[in-house]
C-alpha cells in the first residue's frame, strides 16, 4: 500500500488548478446563471481537452482520460470541484463518442464534429414512470423495414435541450433491453428545459419521441456484434481510428449489462464529492482564520479593509487540502 | 399538561390554509424568481392581512395582539410553510410599526401611509465585520447639534433596498448600542442587493450611512425613557393609536436590553421551521404513496419509511417544543432565552435535515423547480443564519444552561 | 394547549426524586450487579409501593388507576431515570396481575400471594426464531382432554427464570395466536439465564416448555370471551376484587388484538427514555460546572455547550412528544398506536446517543463503575431492542402514517 | 498511489487470524470477566509475541513491531479486534521497555525480565485534576540528594495494578515536565484498581506516591542526555543490546517532546477501531444472512436447529471485510 501521490500527479493537481482558476473560475458567476447553449458548451470542452477533460474518447465516460486513474481522479477532482455544472455537462455529453462505432453514414456525417469536439452527446435513460426500476421502461423502438420507429419520453437527461446525438435505452418488440444512437439531424425529436436546483450551467430536460426514425444500423448492440462477428476487429477499430485495445476496454465497461457504464458515472459522482468537498473546505478554513468575532485581533487596524476572502477565488492555495495530501 | 389544539385553533389553520393554498400558493413559482419590488411587497402584506399575518401592529414579530400564542404559533406555522420569501419580508418589514412610536412630526409625515400598510421597514443589524459579535459595530452615530451624523454599513439586512425607513442599531459617541429610527426621505441612505441561496423574494441588501443626518429625537432608547417616565403613559399609547398595556408588552421583549426582540425573531424561525418541516413532510408522504417502482408504490419500502417516520419523528417533537417555547416567551418564564435560542440553532437544523429527506423521497422530482421541495430545501437551509447562527444560538442558550459563557 | 405542570405533579416528581435519591440511590452499585433473586425483586417492589410504582395492579402497564396518565409518565421518568434495573423488572413482574382474572381455583391457590405482593409475573413472546416476526412463533398449546400440553421455547423473557408464573403467547392447534396463564407449582417449566449488556439487576432467560401440562380454564382469551357474554361482567370483577369498568379499560389495552398492550409497553420505554437522559443530563452539566481543565470549568467550553444543548434539546423535545403520547393511549385517539411505535423507535435511540454524550462530558469518570453514567449508556442501549426493535417500530409507525406495510 | 495489500500481506492477516481464532477466542468469554492478574498478562503476552505483537522492543509503543507499518497495522488490527482487553493491556505494558535504557543497577535487577517479556510497564500521566489539562499535574519529583521524593497520585493508569515499572510523567523543583522510571520493588508505591464499562480484562487503575524514593539515575531525561553528551552512542545501545538505529527511531517518537508517543497510541486506537468494526460487521453480515423473519425462507425446517451464529467464532471468514480488502 502507499498514499503518495508521485511527483507528475502533484504537478497535474497542481497545473490542472492553475489552469481552472485562471480559465475558468471568473467565468463561473455569470456562466452559472443559466444553462448553457450549444455552442457554449463545445466552445468550454474545447478548452478543457487540453487539460485531459472531455476528450471525445469514448473511454471519457469511464473517467480514463489518463492511462493512470489516480491522475484522472485528479483531474476530475479539480474540474467538477471548481464548476460542477460544467464539468457534468462535459463529461455527460461523452455520450457521442459512440458515434465512433457507427455506420458509415453516421461517421460520414458526424465524425468530423465528433473529432474535433464539436458533437454534444446525451444518455437517456430516465422516464417519468421508470426511475431506479428501469424495468418499468415504456420507450419502444419497433422494427419497421430497415428503420425503427421510436415512441416515448426521456426525463432528467443531461444536455437533452442542446444534444446532437442521444444514446437511447429503451425496448424492443421484444421487451428486450436495446441501445441506440440517435441523430437529432438525421431522426429529429423534441426537447424540453426543467429548471433545477443545482448543476445551474448543464442544461437537463426531457426528450420526446413521436413516431421517431432511426436507421436500423444506429443498434449499438447491433454494431458491437457485428464489429466481433466480422472477425476483422483490428482493422474495423483502425478504419475508425480507434485504438486496437478499445473492445477489450469497453469490455471492461459494459461487462455487467447495459447499465453497466452506470459504474463509472457513480464512480465520478465520487470525484465530484471529493472535488467539491475540497475546496468547499479550503474555503471554510481561509475564511474562520480570517473572520474576527469577540475580538481576537484588534479589530481597530481593519477598519474598512476589504477581507480577503471575498476576493479570493475559491482555490486560494494557502490552504488546500488537495496539496497537503 | 394537554396536547389538544382547540376548535377554534384548529378552524384557525384550517381556514389559513385553504385561504393559502387559493390565493397564494399558485403564484409563489412566478414571485419567488426575483426580490419584490416596495409595491409588490406592500401587495402582498394586504393579501395576506384577513389571515391575520403582517399587520402592522409593532408587536407583530410577538404575534396577533389579544391572539393566544399558539394560535399565532399555527398562523405562523401555516404562512412559513407555504412560502418563507412573503412571510419573511412581510414579517420584517413590520419594524415600521416602530414609527408609532416616533416624533410628532415623524408619526405626522408617516403615520398614514404606515395605518395603509404602504410603510416598509427593515432592521440594521449585522455589519460585515459585526455578526455574532454586536460589540464588534464600527457604525456611529455622533450628535452634532439637533441631529445625528451617522456613518457605516449594515449588511444582510432584509427589505434594505426597499426599505422606508430603518431600525437602526449602532453606537454613539460613547461607544454604547443605541437605537435609532430613520426615514429614508428625510434622511437619505444609499442601498445595495445582495443574492442569495434562498428567500428568493424576500429582498435582502445593504445600507450605505454616509454622513445620513437624522433628527436627534429619533433615538429611540431615548423614546422610550421619556415615555416611562413622563407618568402617563398610557394616555400618551391612547394618543398615539396604540393599546393602553403596550408599554408592558413592550417590556417583555425589551427585558433583556435592546437584543431582547430577538427571542421573538428566534422563536419564529423555530415556527417557521416546523411549519416547512410539515408541509415537506405531507409531500413526501403524498409522492411515496402514488409512486410506484418495481410494481408496488415507494410507501411500502423500508428505506423510505425510514425517512419518512423520521421526518414525522423530528416534525412533531419540534413542533411540540416550539410551542412551549411560544408560551414561555408570551409568559415571560424565566427560560425564555433559553429555549428560545435551543429552538432557533436545533429546529433549524432539524428542518435541513427534514426538507434533504422530502427531496430525496422526490427522486429528481425533488430537485425540479416544478415542485416545492427544491424551494423548501433552499429556504430551510438560509434559517441556520440570521438572527443568530445555530453556532451562537447554542452558546446563547449554553450561558443559560451552564451558568458560563462560552462566546469567547 | 398547556405545557405547565399542576403543582400537584410538580410535587410528585419532587417527592418521587426525594424518595428514590434516599432509599434506592444508595443501593444501586450494589445491587445492579446481579440479577435479583426472586426474594430481592419482592422486597424492592414493597419498597417503591409507597410512591405508586409497582403495585399489583394488571392495568400497572398503563399507569396506576384513577390516576392522570402525565403523572404516571412522571413517576415512571423518574423511576427508571434512578435505575432501570429496578424499574423494568418491577414492571413486567406485573404479568402477575392476570391472575385475578384466572379460575376460581388459580384464584384460591395464588390469589393472597398475589394480594401480597409476593407474585413474580413474566411475560413469555419471543421465541429463539421468532423475534420481531410473531407469526413465526413455534411454542404450541395442544388440547388433550381438559388440559393443554404446552411444548417449545420462549426467550429473552424478563424475570424468566424467578417467575412464578407465566402469561405466554403461543399458539394453538389451529394455527392461531392464543394466551395461556401458567401457574409454575401446578405446571412446572425450566428456565435458563440470559447474560446482557444492560438492565443488569432485571432477570432475563429462557422459558422450555417440555409437554407441560396446563388446565384448560387458564386460557385467557376464553376467560375473556366468557367474561364478556357473561352478562354481568362489573359483579364478576367485583367478585375478584377489581374496580368495575376494568373491562372498559382492559378493551382499550387490547383493542388491536393480544399485541395491543405492546402500545403500552412502548410509550412506557419511551417514558424510560427521557427519565434517563434526563439524569444524565443533569448530571453532565454539575460536572462541567465543576470539573475544571486550563484553568477554567469545561462548562465554558464551546465542544461541551455543543453536547450539552443537544443533550437538553433532544430530551426536552422527546418528553414533550411522549406527553403527546401518552394521553392519546388514554384518550385512545386513532394515532396512539402510531405514536407509541414512533415514541419507543426515536425515543430510545435518542437517548442512547444522549447518554453517550453524556458520559464524554464526564471524560474517563464516565467510563467508571464509580458513577452512573456508564449504567445509563448500557441500560439506554439495551431499550432499542425490547418490545419491538427500533426498526420493526419503525415499520409500524410507517404501515400507520402510510397505510402500507414495508414489513416484508 | 496503491491500495493494495502485498500477498505476504495477506498471508499475515490469514496467520494472524487463524492463531487469534484457536488460541485466544475460546478464553475471552470467561477472561474478559476481571481484569489480568500479573501473571496472567505475561502468559498471554509470551503467547503473542511470535505472532508479531507484544515484544519487547520500546519501539512496540510505535505499532511499528514489523519493519513494515501496513504490516503492523494488520496485526494490530485483528489482536485489537479480537479482545480489546487484552490487546490494549499488552500494548500499554510496554511502557517497561524502557528499562533498556536505564541505569546498570536498574538493567541487572531488571534486564532478564524485561527480554523474557516477564516485565509489566504502565504510563502515569492522567491526575484526578489534570486530564487533558497536563500543565494541571501536581504530581511532583523534587530532589534530594541522589533521589527524588516522589509525592501525588495518577489515575486511569492501564496495568497500574499489575506493573513492575511506571513510566511517570509528573513535574519537578522547577515545575518542568520530567520522566521518571520508577521501579516498584525498589521504589515500593500503592496502586487500586478501577472498575469500568469495557476494556474489562485490561487491569486499570490509580497509582499513589507518598514520599516514593527513586534514584536521580532514573530520569528518563537524563538517560538519554548522558548517553547523547557520551559520544559513544551506538556502543552504549550495542551494550544495552539495543539496534544501532534505535536513537533515530526514539527521535521520531518523541521529536515533539515528551508526549510525542501519544501520536502512536492514538493511532493506535485507530487500528482498535478499524478491527473491532470489521469483526463487528463480519458478525453483522453473518447473522443478517441466517436470521429468518417474516418467511422469506421455509421455516419448518428450522425447528430445533441451532443457528450457526450461535457457535461461530466472530472472525468467520464467510464474511470478513478484512479479505474482500
Amino acid at each position: 500500500m502507499d498514499f503518495e501521490y508521485t511527483e507528475e500527479q502533484k504537478m497535474v493537481r497542481r497545473s490542472v488548478r492553475e489552469f481552472l482558476d485562471k480559465e475558468v473560475e471568473p467565468a463561473i458567476k455569470e456562466g452559472d446563471k443559466r444553462a448553457f447553449t450549444h455552442d457554449e458548451l463545445v466552445d468550454w470542452r474545447k478548452k478543457l481537452i487540453p487539460i485531459g477533460f472531455g476528450s471525445q474518447d469514448f473511454t471519457s465516460m469511464a473517467g480514463h482520460e489518463d492511462s493512470d486513474p489516480i491522475t484522472s481522479a485528479i483531474i476530475y477532482e479539480e474540474v467538477f470541484g471548481c464548476w460542477g455544472g460544467l464539468a457534468a455537462a462535459i463529461y455527460l455529453a461523452g455520450a457521442a463518442s459512440l458515434v465512433a462505432f457507427g455506420s458509415d453514414n453516421l461517421r460520414a456525417r458526424l465524425g468530423d464534429h465528433l473529432r474535433s469536439g464539436g458533437l454534444i452527446g446525451c444518455g437517456a435513460l430516465t422516464e417519468p414512470g421508470a426511475g431506479s426500476d428501469n424495468r418499468a421502461m415504456t420507450t419502444k423502438a419497433v422494427l419497421n423495414g430497415d428503420h425503427y420507429i421510436i415512441n416515448g419520453t426521456k426525463t432528467w437527461v443531461s444536455n437533452a435541450p442542446i444534444a446532437d446525438v442521444v444514446m437511447l435505452l429503451c425496448k424492443d418488440d421484444n421487451d428486450q433491453f436495446t441501445q441506440i444512437l440517435v441523430d437529432r439531424e438525421e431522426s429529429p425529436f423534441e426537447t424540453s428545459e426543467l429548471h433545477k436546483l443545482g448543476w445551474r450551467a448543464c442544461p437537463i430536460g426531457e426528450v420526446y419521441f413521436d413516431n421517431c426514425r432511426v436507421p436500423k444500423e444506429n443498434n449499438v448492440f447491433l454494431m458491437f456484434s457485428e464489429m466481433m462477428a466480422s472477425g476483422q476487429v483490428e482493422q474495423e477499430l483502425e478504419k475508425r481510428g480507434l485504438p486496437k485495445d478499445t473492445l477489450t476496454r469497453m469490455g471492461e465497461m459494459f461487462a455487467r449489462g447495459p447499465l453497466g457504464a452506470l459504474s463509472y458515472a457513480r464512480t465520478t459522482i465520487g470525484h465530484f464529492g471529493v472535488g467539491i468537498s475540497s475546496r468547499a473546505t479550503d474555503a471554510a478554513i481561509s475564511y474562520a482564520k480570517e473572520r474576527v468575532q469577540f475580538g481576537q485581533k484588534d479589530l481597530s487596524s481593519r477598519g474598512g479593509r476589504r477581507p480577503t476572502w471575498r476576493s479570493q477565488t475559491p482555490g486560494d492555495k494557502r490552504a488546500s487540502l488537495a496539496w497537503t495530501n | 399538561m394537554d396536547f389538544e389544539y382547540t376548535e377554534e385553533q384548529k378552524m384557525v389553520r384550517r381556514n389559513v390554509r385553504a385561504f393559502l393554498d387559493k390565493e397564494v400558493e399558485p403564484h409563489i413559482k412566478e414571485f419567488d424568481k426575483q426580490p419584490f419590488t416596495h409595491d409588490q411587497l406592500v401587495e402582498w402584506r394586504r393579501k395576506l392581512e384577513p389571515i391575520g399575518f403582517g399587520a402592522m401592529d409593532f408587536t407583530a414579530m410577538a404575534g396577533q395582539q389579544g391572539v393566544d400564542p399558539i394560535t399565532n404559533a399555527i398562523v405562523g406555522e401555516e404562512v412559513f410553510g407555504c412560502w418563507v420569501g412573503v412571510a419573511a419580508a412581510i414579517g420584517l418589514a413590520g419594524a415600521a410599526s416602530m414609527v408609532a412610536f416616533g416624533s410628532d412630526k415623524m408619526r405626522a409625515r408617516l403615520g398614514d401611509r404606515f395605518k395603509a400598510g404602504e410603510l416598509i421597514g427593515c432592521g440594521g443589524l449585522t455589519e460585515p465585520n459585526a455578526g455574532s459579535d454586536n460589540r464588534a459595530m464600527t457604525t456611529r452615530a455622533v450628535l452634532n447639534g439637533d441631529h445625528y451624523v451617522i456613518n457605516g454599513t449594515k449588511t444582510w439586512v432584509s427589505n434594505a433596498q426597499i426599505s422606508d425607513m430603518v431600525m437602526l442599531l449602532c453606537k454613539d459617541e460613547n461607544d454604547q448600542l443605541t437605537q435609532i429610527l430613520i426615514d429614508k426621505e428625510e434622511s437619505p441612505y444609499e442601498t445595495g442587493v445582495l443574492h442569495k441561496l434562498g428567500w428568493r423574494a424576500c429582498p435582502i441588501g445593504e445600507l450605505y450611512f454616509d454622513n445620513c443626518r437624522v433628527p436627534k429625537e429619533n433615538n429611540l432608547m431615548n423614546i422610550f425613557s421619556e415615555l416611562m417616565s413622563s407618568g402617563n403613559v398610557e394616555q400618551d399609547m391612547v394618543k398615539r393609536g396604540l393599546p393602553p398595556d403596550t408599554m408592558t408588552r413592550m417590556g417583555h421583549m425589551f427585558a433583556r436590553g435592546p437584543l431582547g426582540l430577538l427571542a421573538y425573531a428566534r422563536t419564529g424561525i423555530g415556527q417557521a421551521g416546523v411549519g416547512i418541516s410539515s408541509r415537506a413532510t405531507e409531500a413526501a408522504i403524498s409522492y411515496a404513496k402514488e409512486r410506484v417502482q418495481f410494481g408496488r408504490p415507494i410507501a411500502s419500502r423500508q428505506l423510505i419509511q425510514n425517512m419518512i417516520t423520521e421526518m414525522v419523528f423530528i416534525t412533531e417533537s419540534c413542533r411540540l417544543l416550539v410551542y412551549r417555547t411560544v408560551i414561555a416567551l408570551d409568559k415571560a418564564t424565566p427560560d425564555f432565552r433559553m429555549l428560545s435560542s435551543l429552538v432557533k440553532a436545533y429546529v433549524a437544523e432539524a428542518t435541513v435535515n427534514v426538507t434533504s429527506m422530502a427531496l430525496q423521497v422526490h427522486g429528481a422530482n425533488g430537485l425540479s423547480e416544478d415542485l416545492p421541495l427544491e424551494r423548501y430545501f433552499r429556504d430551510a437551509r438560509t434559517f441556520t443564519i440570521p438572527d443568530g447562527t445555530t453556532e451562537i444560538n447554542k452558546l446563547v442558550a449554553g450561558k443559560e444552561l451552564l451558568g458560563v459563557s462560552a462566546y469567547v
